[in-house]
């Protein structure tokens, strides 16, 4: 793994996305991850670079090579380094590198980006670590053009004043430090057909082909650039040749507001939402509860940061799992949708609508800043492969087809009552919406019998969410295992790997991944078949466990363990690898 | 009046469900004033959406306009609500009706966002300076000094909603009294004529907790204080001006985007109602003597509002289909290789 | 059980009072259930009041007495009386009643207030059945008299006044209706030294013994009369002979100003808390996360009402228990103080600034509508017994003692850091509070393993509650049972004549009532020695239950069986006896 | 300026953390401007509390008075948090430093409300037109027209917030700039000295996002149109008048309740700091030609503070013991008979 320790603001990002995207272009699964502080400039940043032929995309636990351009954080990057690992650094910040057992590469970034332009120099003094990292991995230069065309729009004169900087780069270390060291790259052809994108992209096209037409938001990291990106394609995307729009965005002025506004605008008839993480999710409550017990549409994405409160902004964490799912006073739940890759957050994108059109309810879609924020390499999406779901609209010669109409009542037996939209001219399409009690007309109610016997409904609806949301998915199956694995979100990206160190141990798991809440019966099913059972999830209270335990077949409460935790790094399959083993009752198998 | 209004459509079906306010609300005189304002304008019942948070206030739009879709939000949020379901279908008339404790103490952030981004909507304040609902604490909008039914008095200066919204750029605000029928419904069926977002503060007596001697809200009190700025007429476009009897006295006629005509026969002189400061001004000093300064205090007919600012299409978003808002398949492609 | 109903807004409150009160003086233990609209006039209200020998306070099934005054609901509430019920009715609203198996009462109580008074005649229309009632079931005229006294504080006139409309109500039964009913009262010792109070009333009055210094409060139903008591309180007894107030009461703009106020007084050292329901506690998460993390004492009563959303405010309900104890996006976990009783209000009303500021956390008293806003037959309160707990606060001396100091080091091992307060003068005493990460020293921090410690120490913290929150209590223990029973918040209050119900039935159980969140270990200890555990608790999703599955053994949760419902009114006993014999599996033991 | 200050304390003493904020950015500046206040009004470091909501602008209370406690609270929620703590303990001075996200756009019900209720604090906004720590978005008071970085403009009008906190009454009313050091160090000082809610706006360039032209908010657009309505001296009640310079020209001095005096040099003829009217009129005459007003635009020193409405004892609530606020026994037992 590459560590790249730099200053915020420095433009360190660009660099490190090129050699992320030069890696990917040799064909390489190459996992990136930002580390980086919530404020706007000098503080440290660190750039994870990792490259595994089976393409982990989980941070490892060590690095092999540190690039170190930040004084502020040199010796603590130092030390972490094992005896044997490359170190680069910047010798222009005049830190001697007192470690002999580390192979060591001194390069004046700072100078020779002078020497190339003195006036523009800030901007790529990174760009020259760029070429002596390439040059000392062995990066090919094909790849880093076509890595700076990407990064720089073909910008002909930023392309070319970037090229110098790794050219020089690399020449320094050609020209002064002929050695060896272990870490080399390789074209392989493991990339092909696939792209690099972040889980907020993703989420804002999902967003884009599910037809939104209103977006309210409020800027909270790590979530605006979810909002942000969906802009962008809304504008190339969705205006007519006159500049006029078919959406409408508002830029709130919190996060009350914009959840107050996604639900006018989805009880009018939008395809609605907004974005938002921690305190965001927070100020939402209040009008959660509105639109659960109102029954109006609504898709709420969360990209989880490290809470309680303001937390850690720029760190990730699934800590809302339980607060999401059941958001609000008073007994309420909503529907949870799970992303694990940007390939889901982009079906989720799209699919969301439908489960908040069909169910009539705020629909949550809980990412993280891991998964949001970072470049991860990503098969292609699927064009969505059914229609638009509505759901249980009236319109005008629906109305007059049936004898009489009430909004809250149960035709169907699925607890899913009708709804019209404001505009329909028949006479009997109008209703009273209220968060107040109210009966199947929509006429106030203070009536016990009509209270309760419309929570039941609420509550028949919220079970029939279990066989409709997307249905948790068996990632691993070693046949006759005793032992099962459960996560969910962005921590599965590291359970591959931890599969594979377990193997190693000659332990072997199954591996159910959850997409959603409430919970499928196929959970139970999945534990009813093991003897243990291991939760990973990426938060101190398990909160995922505990809502397994909640909602599932008691006889199988014993089986289930947690290995919950969280720090705000994304999870290392080392790490959950070794709480498996170290928690686990069953006698390990040994491989015949 | 005729029996039936230009849509041939007689008031009955603009009304609304039995109110349950405490009899002698000034929001039920309100409620009738919307009622007649909506019929005298010819508006389509179901091209409606009532708006309103909570509050006795906010209960009202089950009591007109039976006809058109409703929502009572959550208190104070009125106004995010409104703007997502104007912005959802632009070709609804969006009626908001709040409470002083619902705009002006929980919810003075929504309306001061509101009157910013000037969205089409009605915006009427009821307001009677306690929370009625929850049985007369004062409100944002009690007059300093003005005295509670225990005889304690308010110590924190109060809200005045229509300076306030003039100073944030508000196209059209009014002011005026659940007791004065006259003005008022010819002042909500101009704001139901006005392309933004148009506020009327209403002074509408709580009779059950805010109606007593040393009360600045009583209905006594605000009768005996209530200065009218002018006569106000309004004409709908489709009533030809002359089949209307010109009032004595100097008059001016404001025309609106809607063909429409308000027609303001002033009693006060001096007064422009296109002049900011001098209506903040004017507002200013009738408070300090203690009086309500009411009828059309600003108008600012040039603003753009929020569908012109953003270019919004003119097909309501609500009604855009699959084929207009889902991209294509070669569009999904294209983007996902400009991400290879 | 006698059912008065009338029109919200007629004056019927205080003749009620009047019934309910008299019977107190009676000797009687008598329950008063008032269902209200949330309305300020005109829609219906109906009292009920009961009277046992046993003192049961929840609601019968039957009404045996009915006084209908409102037309709206007259035949409804007619239709509803079994045969051999009694039905007292105004005769003036000319509705004929058409039931030949009820005994009949009619009474023209308009016409009879009309005579004593044409101008206040609206006033006394209600107190006409007064007399009727008293006469007809024979409520003594000197607990009348007594009622009166109290219930108009000692006004003449108006006693006078409504004496006037008892007796004529009382002389028009004499004179009319020479008939037998078999209900009636006889005069009992059974309320000697006890008192009617409210649980409004009670805590507002445990908040001025535990000395509150600040109050932010935002109206809402059914919360606002402990503000307003408490307001009234302060201004008796807290004020000094200048005038000059020793407590600050802000009514603020709003539930986050409030929340925002008291975490600022808190902060600066003050006493302070608030209270709410629904949908204002939905309003302060994002401020009780900050109180959570950055450790700031804060009380906050919610009078639970029924959710969600504006749901049914004048109705009771317990469904805000799981979300206030884990309230905040985030893993964040909060001490819960469950009272059942007025006298328990009282308690806890004091306790919770001591656990707040000794935990130096948001710490949440969760009431209801029932038990806040109906008139209770108390037991005396205790003087509390113990001086304040101001937790750990270095003042400037305590500095000047220890060598260095740190806003959040566990310093004794518990998890529970030392704070200043602002305005303390030792050089060292100021430290920076934030709801960002930070380390031990209070400094802003994002290094993974000092945010893991710090949430790490939260949780001990949190553990630490389990057995310093007031414990459970077995409330009945009849020795051998195999059935335990636990409950907790009002509930209780029907659970002892559920007891009764069951003896009869040969049931036996024994009762744990639970006090406070996070659950003690003497709740598992309890399902321990039984076979069979009912969770008794008025919402939908079995809240309680669900956190008895989160916190405790799960060798023990196949024990646990769930009785949870609500519809909005006060539990009656029948209903939560039916429940368990329905869902026992155990083989009812034949009394010997 | 002597190395210390009338306490004794050298300016170090006054200072905070190393900044973290981006070099150039005009929060420093201020940061800079109220340690100098601070220690020029020989203020007790440890008797002030430093409160924030969440922003760039919300970090900095971290860089100054490192001696006093802080909060650095929730986004837009600084106000109710720093009512709390003044009304806790009123012999804390509260310093509260928000932005104009912070204040305009989340927070401003919390403002409005703020300054009605009128407890002592001195309220700065660092007002640069967008969110700085969110990476560039406009706030509410991005002027209408001001293009964003990535040049597209701003569409809605602003909010500005020293009208708006004059229209609502507030007493003390002052507005600089970052990059005028000599205005806003008296002015801070000056609010100091206020008894009440004390809100001053200053214009501070975001230099990462929002100092490129076509922005109203860059240094060098502000530079250009800053008019300082008067030139202001701060004379703290420790020093003798008379050993101050007298400044030439005519000047009106304003004596504080604390016996401090403010010195003004009038630039602007005609212009009355006490009148309320006025003071709003020449604002919004400002605003529209593209200007910023700066200086002390509107005092009132005879507003009574929530200490006084509330008739709150001297002694801190926070300091007051068991024995005062713990009734005896004995009233317990009278209230309960009461109940009997
Ligand atoms: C978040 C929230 N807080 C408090 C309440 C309780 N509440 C209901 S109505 C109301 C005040 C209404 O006052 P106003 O808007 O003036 O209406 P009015 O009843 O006077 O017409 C309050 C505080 C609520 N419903 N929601
Ligand atoms: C409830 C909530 N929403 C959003 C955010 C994200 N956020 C952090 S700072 C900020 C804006 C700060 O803008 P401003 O107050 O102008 O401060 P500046 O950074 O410009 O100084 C936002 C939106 C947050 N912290 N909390
Ligand atoms: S309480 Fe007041 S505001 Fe509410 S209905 Fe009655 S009179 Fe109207
Ligand atoms: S982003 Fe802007 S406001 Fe924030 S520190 Fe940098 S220059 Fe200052
Ligand atoms: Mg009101
Ligand atoms: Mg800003």
């Amino acid at each position: 793994m590459v560590s790249v320790g730099t200053a915020n603001g420095s433009g360190s990002q660009s660099a490190n996305l090129i050699i992320h995207r030069a890696l990917f272009k040799m064909g390489l699964p190459v996992s990136g991850k930002n580390l980086f502080p919530s404020n706007i400039a000098g503080l440290p940043t660190w750039f994870l670079i990792r490259v595994t032929e089976q393409g982990y995309p989980a941070p490892a636990d060590d690095t092999n090579i540190a690039i170190l351009m930040n004084p502020d954080t040199w010796e603590k990057d130092l030390s972490k380094l094992k005896k044997g690992s490359v170190a680069i650094y910047n010798s222009d910040t005049r830190m001697p590198v007192e470690r002999d057992d580390l192979i060591l590469y001194d390069i004046p970034c700072s100078k020779i980006a002078r020497g190339i332009d003195s006036k523009l120099a800030k901007l790529i003094t990174n760009t020259v670590y760029v070429g002596a990292l390439s040059e000392i991995i062995g990066i090919e230069q094909e790849a880093i053009v076509e890595a700076l065309k990407h990064q720089f729009n073909n910008k002909q004169k930023a392309i070319e004043l970037n090229l110098k900087a790794i050219d020089e780069g690399r020449n320094y270390i050609k020209e002064n430090h002929k050695k060896n060291q272990p870490w080399k790259v390789e074209r392989r052809d493991l990339t092909q057909g696939k792209m690099i994108v972040d889980g907020n992209q993703a989420g804002a096209l999902g967003s884009l082909f599910g037809g939104v037409t209103f977006l309210a938001w409020y800027p909270i990291t790590p979530s605006s650039s979810l909002a942000e990106s969906l802009i962008g394609y809304l504008k190339q995307h969705r205006e007519y040749v006159d500049g006029s729009k078919t959406y409408a965005v508002v830029q709130a002025e919190d996060e009350l507001a914009a959840a107050g506004m996604v639900f006018g605008a989805g009880w009018a008839g939008s395809r609605s939402m907004t974005t938002t993480s921690g305190a965001g999710i927070s100020l939402m409550t209040e009008f959660i509860g509105l639109g659960y017990y109102a029954e109006v549409p609504g898709v709420f994405w969360n990209i989880q940061r490290v809470g309680p409160s303001t937390g850690l902004p720029t760190r990730t964490q699934q800590s809302d799992i339980n607060f999401c799912y059941k958001l609000g006073h008073g007994d309420s739940t909503h529907p949870v949708l799970l992303p694990a890759t940007p390939k889901e957050c982009f079906e989720f994108g799209w699919r969301s609508f439908d489960i908040a059109e069909r169910f009539q309810t705020p629909t949550f879609v809980l990412s993280d800043l891991d998964l949001g924020m970072n470049p991860w390499i990503s098969d292609d999406f699927e064009y969505p492969n059914k229609p638009f779901d509505r759901g249980k609209v009236l319109k005008e010669e629906d109305l007059n087809k049936v004898e009489s109409w009430g909004r809250y009542r149960d035709v169907d037996g699925d607890g899913i009552p009708y709804r019209t939209l404001p505009g329909n001219p028949h006479p009997d399409s109008s209703y009273f919406t209220r968060g107040s009690g109210h009966d199947e007309d929509a006429t106030y109610s203070e009536d016990p019998e009509v209270y309760e016997r419309n929570m039941k409904r609420l509550a028949k609806k919220h079970e029939g969410l279990r066989a409709k949301m997307p249905q948790p998915k068996i990632e691993h199956s070693s046949g006759k295992s005793k032992i099962g694995l459960i996560s969910y979100g962005t921590v599965h990206t590291a359970i591959e790997e931890t599969i594979d160190i377990l193997k190693e141990k000659n332990v072997e798991i199954n591996y159910l991944r959850i997409r959603a809440l409430p919970l499928s019966p196929k959970v139970n099913e999945f534990i009813d078949s093991h003897e243990e059972i291991f939760i990973i999830e990426q938060n101190r209270d398990a909160q995922m466990f505990n809502l397994i335990k909640e909602e599932l077949d008691s006889s199988n409460i014993k089986k289930i363990k947690s290995c919950a935790y969280s720090d705000g790094m994304p999870m290392a399959a080392s790490k959950i690898s070794a709480n498996i083993t170290e928690k686990t009752q069953i006698k390990i198998n040994k491989k015949s | 009046m005729s029996k039936e209004n230009i849509l041939g459509l007689p008031i009955q079906e603009y009304k609304g469900g039995k109110s349950t306010l405490c009899a002698g609300c000034g929001h039920d005189s309100i409620t009738d004033k919307i009622i007649k304002a909506c019929f005298n304008n010819g508006i389509k019942p179901h091209m409606v959406a009532k708006m309103s948070g909570i509050g006795c206030s906010s209960k009202t739009p089950a009591y007109f306009l039976s006809k058109s879709h409703g929502f009572n939000t959550v208190h104070g949020r009125m106004p995010s609500v409104s703007t997502g379901a104007a912005l959802a279908n632009r070709q609804l008339t969006v009626l908001g009706v709040s409470g002083d404790g619902d705009t002006a103490s929980i919810g003075i952030g929504q309306f001061v966002h509101c009157v910013r981004r000037n969205a089409p909507m009605v915006y009427i304040v009821e307001n009677n300076g306690v929370y009625g609902l929850t049985k007369g604490q004062f409100s944002a909008t009690a007059d300093e000094g003005s005295k509670s039914k225990r005889g304690v008095p308010n110590e924190i200066p109060p809200i005045d909603l229509t300076s306030l919204a003039i100073q944030l750029g508000c196209g059209f605000v009014g002011k005026s009294f659940s007791g004065a029928p006259k003005q008022l419904t010819p002042l909500i069926q101009a704001a139901l004529s006005y392309q933004g977002t148009a506020v009327i503060d209403v002074i509408s007596p709580c009779v059950t907790f805010n109606n007593h001697e040393g009360s600045t809200r009583s209905y006594n009190y605000v009768k005996d204080h209530d200065i009218e700025l002018q006569t106000l007429d309004y004409i709908p476009s489709f009533t030809p001006i002359d089949e209307i009897d010109i009032p004595q006295g100097e008059s001016t006629d404001v025309e609106m985007h809607d063909g429409s005509t308000i027609r303001l026969t002033g009693t006060k002189e001096d007064y422009d109602v296109h002049d900011r400061n001098a209506a903040i001004a004017a507002i200013n000093e009738s408070m300090a003597k203690g009086e309500h300064l009411t009828g059309l205090l600003y108008l600012d007919n040039a603003k753009k509002n929020i569908y012109q600012e953003m270019r919004l299409c003119e097909t309501p978003l609500a009604s855009l289909q699959e084929e207009t808002i889902r991209p294509t398949e070669e569009t999904l492609l294209e983007i996902m290789n400009s991400y290879k």
